[in-house]
């Protein structure tokens, strides 16, 4: 158990940062359109990104944009490297393992598959192949008890790498649906060209919230950020921003 | 979380990635022959062949190999592909890729050996046959087992790399687990795993070589 | 009758003619020294006649068989692979290092040839095996490595490998060179025993006392070609300067 | 987009490959000489521990090694490490992991040279330095260029596991375009700078090893 | 004076005793010859006499300086690291396979030690080499590489990197095995031409003309002990059996 030993150096580590409180580095997967990826230009884009950037500019903060391996952002994390981990993190399901913000956003998980096959429902999804990526939320849905009947329907859970290679993987026929995050399934849909090649089901596969996490203990940053992030609701900005990524505002802080 | 049940958790990768590892040596350690008598060949088609195909798998990255193996037959030749096909693919791809590098080895190895003894073959009418698998080989053999030891290493650690296409072995899983219970410690048991089947592989290697050396 | 006729060799490497017009014929029984300072082209005639490298003119007859012959327009044919190969089983060649298999045994580098090339029963081919190592004082080493051997024995090893095969004829390139004088001594007592034996033997060697001694024929090697072939008594008591120039120090 | 564009975007992660490829080689060829010193020692805890050293670090994976270098000073020393530190760790991963491998082709080659060679210089008056130094490791190096070579390209390839302590090397940076423009066409771009790079790299070894062919 | 004396000397490998007591000097201007059958143990003499070796017994002086000696209780202590590096530079050896450098040019070889060693001017040690080279026939050999060479070019550049860190006395092993007859001559006459300008050596040699004929002193070893030491004439003339028997082939 590594619990333990984290809580000590989190509060050192958040001691420090405050005293230095010039910067703001969020931790984020630049492998995850739309909530945070690389530009044609080679910036970093992306609706989380956006929130990030404006939170800090408010706060005074210079915005450090620092691009992880999703494997280490635990490390990254206890080590002080990152304030923050800001890249469509879901809370449920780790709501002790970090300091949270409020949660400002509701994401599904969904199922993706190819028009074609005539899958309507999750209980067409019965002796298919289902691929979801590699700690995802929607592989700890599919482990999740009430899931366990869906889960043994299938004809084979894949998990796979990453989303590319899984969408590969549905346009090759070698599996017959992805389990993934809706926006993520979204963006991947508009930017494969084929709106018609790929359909999401109707009916979810949970839902679940996207927060901010901070180390554990780190509350001062985190009632800073969250305070920011409440006055950008009222004012308009983060509806504005919103409707830049998704045509709606999807904005549930503070509401 | 006990070592004990992390690495009962990590046993199924741990039988894919020793599979790879033992379907890849099986394999490519012929095919590598094969393509070092290509590439030694005296018609220019073949060499020339060889020559491009050693170059490529050694100076692409396996994990693109790995790609192209299994999408490709889709992409390229629009067949469907079948999720039973990862794993052929993984130890295809692997074949393909080492088969490269041991072929060059098998060069080096036969190259070195002095011209004496093909010469005392011919002359006691061996035919090139029985030339090459009764007296050149076995030499040979005993003269690329270090860098044969070297390349064997490597494939142990790159069986991790099976993943990209969704082979979970065992590096996969070590990685989810650490992930998911937000510790070092699944990192810690893949080291202590890799560093056990590398001193085993190491020992194995070095009890060959011994055995080799009844001679010179 | 001539186990062995070689008609106007010619030999080059790229442009360097290394044997110009050799001939030499070897009679059944009979025992030629090769002699001739170094670069001459002693081996090289060695390696021709056991083909290892192929003539650039000339002929080669094996016990009246043709191995290699003059087209009228001056190119060199050689007979088909089936008629060689048989004609390889005539000839043995006791290379100067001795090119031993070191990964075989003694016993293995002696019976691998015999029952893998001629097919001969592997009971048999250590029989034959055994009896020649008694011949050259060998016994008891069988299962030795050639590395564990010295250098005159590694050379017995050879030449016992190459009997095996029952040769009609032996050739042997510098058979005592970097050999002690006792080893030197052993070695062309070995080769005396062969001589008595009547095997038909081509020997290159340094060793004028040997050369004097034991051949019937002697034949001098100049820059690629013949200079001289006689009896030790007509070679050795040439009037050719370049000979007399050789042999200088061994009279010295 | 166009291959050419792609090219530029991947540019920055190329320059950091390369930076870390030259930095990896300049500092772990000497490091790796040292090692195989202490592997050769005569004091037998010296030799111990460099035995042990070469063969933790051929067997654990590198990646492994990285971690343990960027976040180990925090997590066993609990000192705050900065974002900045991530290269420095990059570089200092690979040059202990790398220097392990050269080591290893050091002592073979090292070991490999006549006695009749240290005897003639000891003769001669030289000291055990400039024995070393002018006379034994100047043929080594002749000796161990095609060991080398094979390092040198797999290293070539290795660059692309900085990425495990976020140093955006490219390939990093061409999966995160993959992604981001759902195309492969990143990765292919990808296959042709490690293409490019190994044939560069292959070709100077091989110019080196001709020079070095002057001799014997 | 006697440039070198090896008193009562011993050397074992593990449990064989190769040198069982031996006890020689060679004095300045003197030529000696070392003769015996194959590991009797001449090549151990020439090994510790020039330190490649650690006696076990005995005492080694070159010039009146003690190299090593038996302290009371029979252990061997050897000078301190100054006195040894200061000895060495009056010997020479050169090895029975030459041991050059093969990444060095001739002239390199030949000069490299003078320079870097003791520590003479660079343009004086090429003037030094040049000359040697003149004198052992390699002129215009400067910038060739030792695989370049024949083996008995690279046997006298070997002597003459030996000869230019002007030593007191030269050591040869087995000079010229593994040389064809002309090349022996000329190697010998090169070691002829060393004795006539008085230099001090000792060969280990199987050229029993050779030995007979330039030595001053030949000594004949078996099995690690001297079976006789004396002139050429003593000893080739020797009643001891064993010598007879290894002299056997050379009257044969
Ligand atoms: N494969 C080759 N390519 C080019 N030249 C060669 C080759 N083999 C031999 N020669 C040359 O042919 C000439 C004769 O060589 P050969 O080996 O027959 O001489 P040799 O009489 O046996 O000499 P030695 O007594 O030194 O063995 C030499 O000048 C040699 O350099
Ligand atoms: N390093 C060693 N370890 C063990 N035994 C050795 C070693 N060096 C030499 N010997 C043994 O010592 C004996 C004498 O060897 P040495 O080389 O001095 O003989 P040699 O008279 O020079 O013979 P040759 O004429 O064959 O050169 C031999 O029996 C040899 O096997
Ligand atoms: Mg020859
Ligand atoms: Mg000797």
């Amino acid at each position: 158990g590594g619990s333990d030993s984290k809580d000590d150096p989190a509060k050192k580590s958040s001691d420090n940062k405050a005293s230095e409180a010039e910067t703001f580095t969020v931790g984020f997967d630049k492998d995850f359109p739309p909530y945070g990826y690389v530009e044609e230009d080679g910036s970093y884009a992306g609706f989380d990104i956006d929130l990030a950037t404006e939170v800090a500019k408010r706060l005074n903060l210079e915005i450090n944009l620092q691009p992880i391996d999703w494997d280490a952002k635990d490390m990254e994390l206890s080590s002080g490297t990152i304030d923050c981990i800001w890249n469509g993190f879901t809370i449920n399901g780790r709501e002790d393992e970090y300091t949270w913000s409020d949660a400002y956003m509701n994401n599904s998980q969904v199922f993706v598959v190819r028009t074609k096959d005539n899958i309507k429902s999750t209980k067409d999804l019965a002796g298919k192949i289902v691929s979801v990526q590699t700690d995802s939320s929607a592989q700890a849905s599919l482990e999740e008890e009430e899931n366990a009947d869906l889960k043994a329907s299938f004809k084979e859970l894949v998990v796979c790498a990453d989303y590319n290679s899984a969408f590969m993987d549905l346009e090759s026929g070698a599996v017959d649906a992805i389990a993934m995050d809706v926006g993520v399934a979204r963006y991947q849909i508009t930017k494969r060209d084929g709106n018609d090649t790929y359909a999401v089901l109707d009916e979810e596969l949970a839902s679940e919230q996207y927060g901010v996490g901070f180390l554990k203990g780190n509350t001062k940053l985190r009632d800073k950020v969250n305070d920011t992030l409440k006055e950008m609701v009222k004012d308009g900005t983060f509806a504005e921003i919103s409707e830049k990524w998704f045509s709606e505002d999807v904005g549930i802080i503070g509401k | 979380m006990s070592l004990n049940v992390l690495f009962l958790q990590l046993l199924e990768g741990m039988v894919t990635s020793v599979s790879i590892f033992v379907l890849t040596l099986v394999f490519s350690l012929p095919l590598g022959l094969v393509i070092s008598f290509g590439r030694m060949s005296k018609n220019i088609i073949v060499r020339t062949i060889s020559k491009a195909y050693i170059s490529v798998m050694r100076g692409t990255p396996l994990m693109l190999q790995l790609l192209m193996v299994y999408f490709g037959p889709h992409f390229i030749f629009n067949i469907n592909i079948s999720s039973n096909y990862r794993f052929y693919a993984v130890i295809i791809g692997f074949v393909l890729n080492y088969a490269a590098y041991f072929a060059e080895i098998y060069r080096s190895g036969i190259e070195s050996m002095p011209k004496g003894q093909y010469e005392a073959a011919k002359v006691l009418g061996y035919g090139k046959f029985s030339t090459f698998f009764r007296i050149i080989f076995p030499q040979v053999i005993k003269i690329i087992l270090p860098p044969i030891t070297n390349e064997v290493i490597t494939l142990v650690k790159d069986t991790s790399l099976a993943f990209v296409i969704a082979v979970s072995e065992m590096f996969a899983t070590a990685k989810a687990l650490a992930s998911a219970q937000a510790s070092v410690m699944p990192y810690i048991a893949a080291a202590i795993f890799y560093y056990v089947f590398n001193l085993l592989v190491a020992k194995i290697m070095e009890i060959i070589e011994k055995k080799m050396n009844y001679y010179k | 009758m001539n186990v062995l006729s070689l008609s106007n060799i010619k030999k080059n490497f790229g442009s360097i003619e290394v044997l110009k017009d050799i001939s030499l014929n070897v009679r059944e029984g009979e025992v030629m020294s090769i002699i001739g300072s170094s670069g001459s082209g002693k081996s090289t005639i060695l390696r021709c006649a056991t083909m290892l490298e192929t003539i650039n003119g000339g002929s080669i007859i094996y016990k009246g068989k043709k191995v290699a012959w003059e087209n009228p327009d001056g190119s060199i044919v050689y007979a088909n692979k089936g008629e060689l190969t048989k004609i390889r089983s005539y000839f043995g060649l006791v290379f100067q290092n001795f090119n031993l298999f070191p990964h075989y045994s003694v016993l293995k580098n002696i019976i691998d040839a015999p029952i893998h090339v001629q097919k001969i029963h592997k009971e048999k081919a250590v029989e034959i095996a055994k009896d020649l190592l008694i011949k050259m004082g060998l016994e008891g080493k069988e299962n030795y490595y050639p590395c564990q051997l010295s250098g005159g024995q590694q050379q017995r090893v050879a030449i016992a490998r190459a009997l095996a095969l029952n040769p009609s004829i032996l050739f042997f390139d510098e058979p005592t060179s970097a050999l002690d004088p006792e080893l030197t001594g052993e070695v062309l007592n070995v080769l005396k025993d062969l001589a008595a034996m009547h095997m038909t033997m081509v020997i290159v060697t340094h060793e004028m006392n040997f050369a004097k001694e034991v051949s019937d024929e002697v034949m001098f090697m100049d820059k690629g070609v013949v200079a001289q072939t006689g009896t030790p008594e007509e070679v050795f008591s040439s009037s050719n300067p370049r000979i007399k120039e050789f042999l200088g120090r061994f009279y010295g």
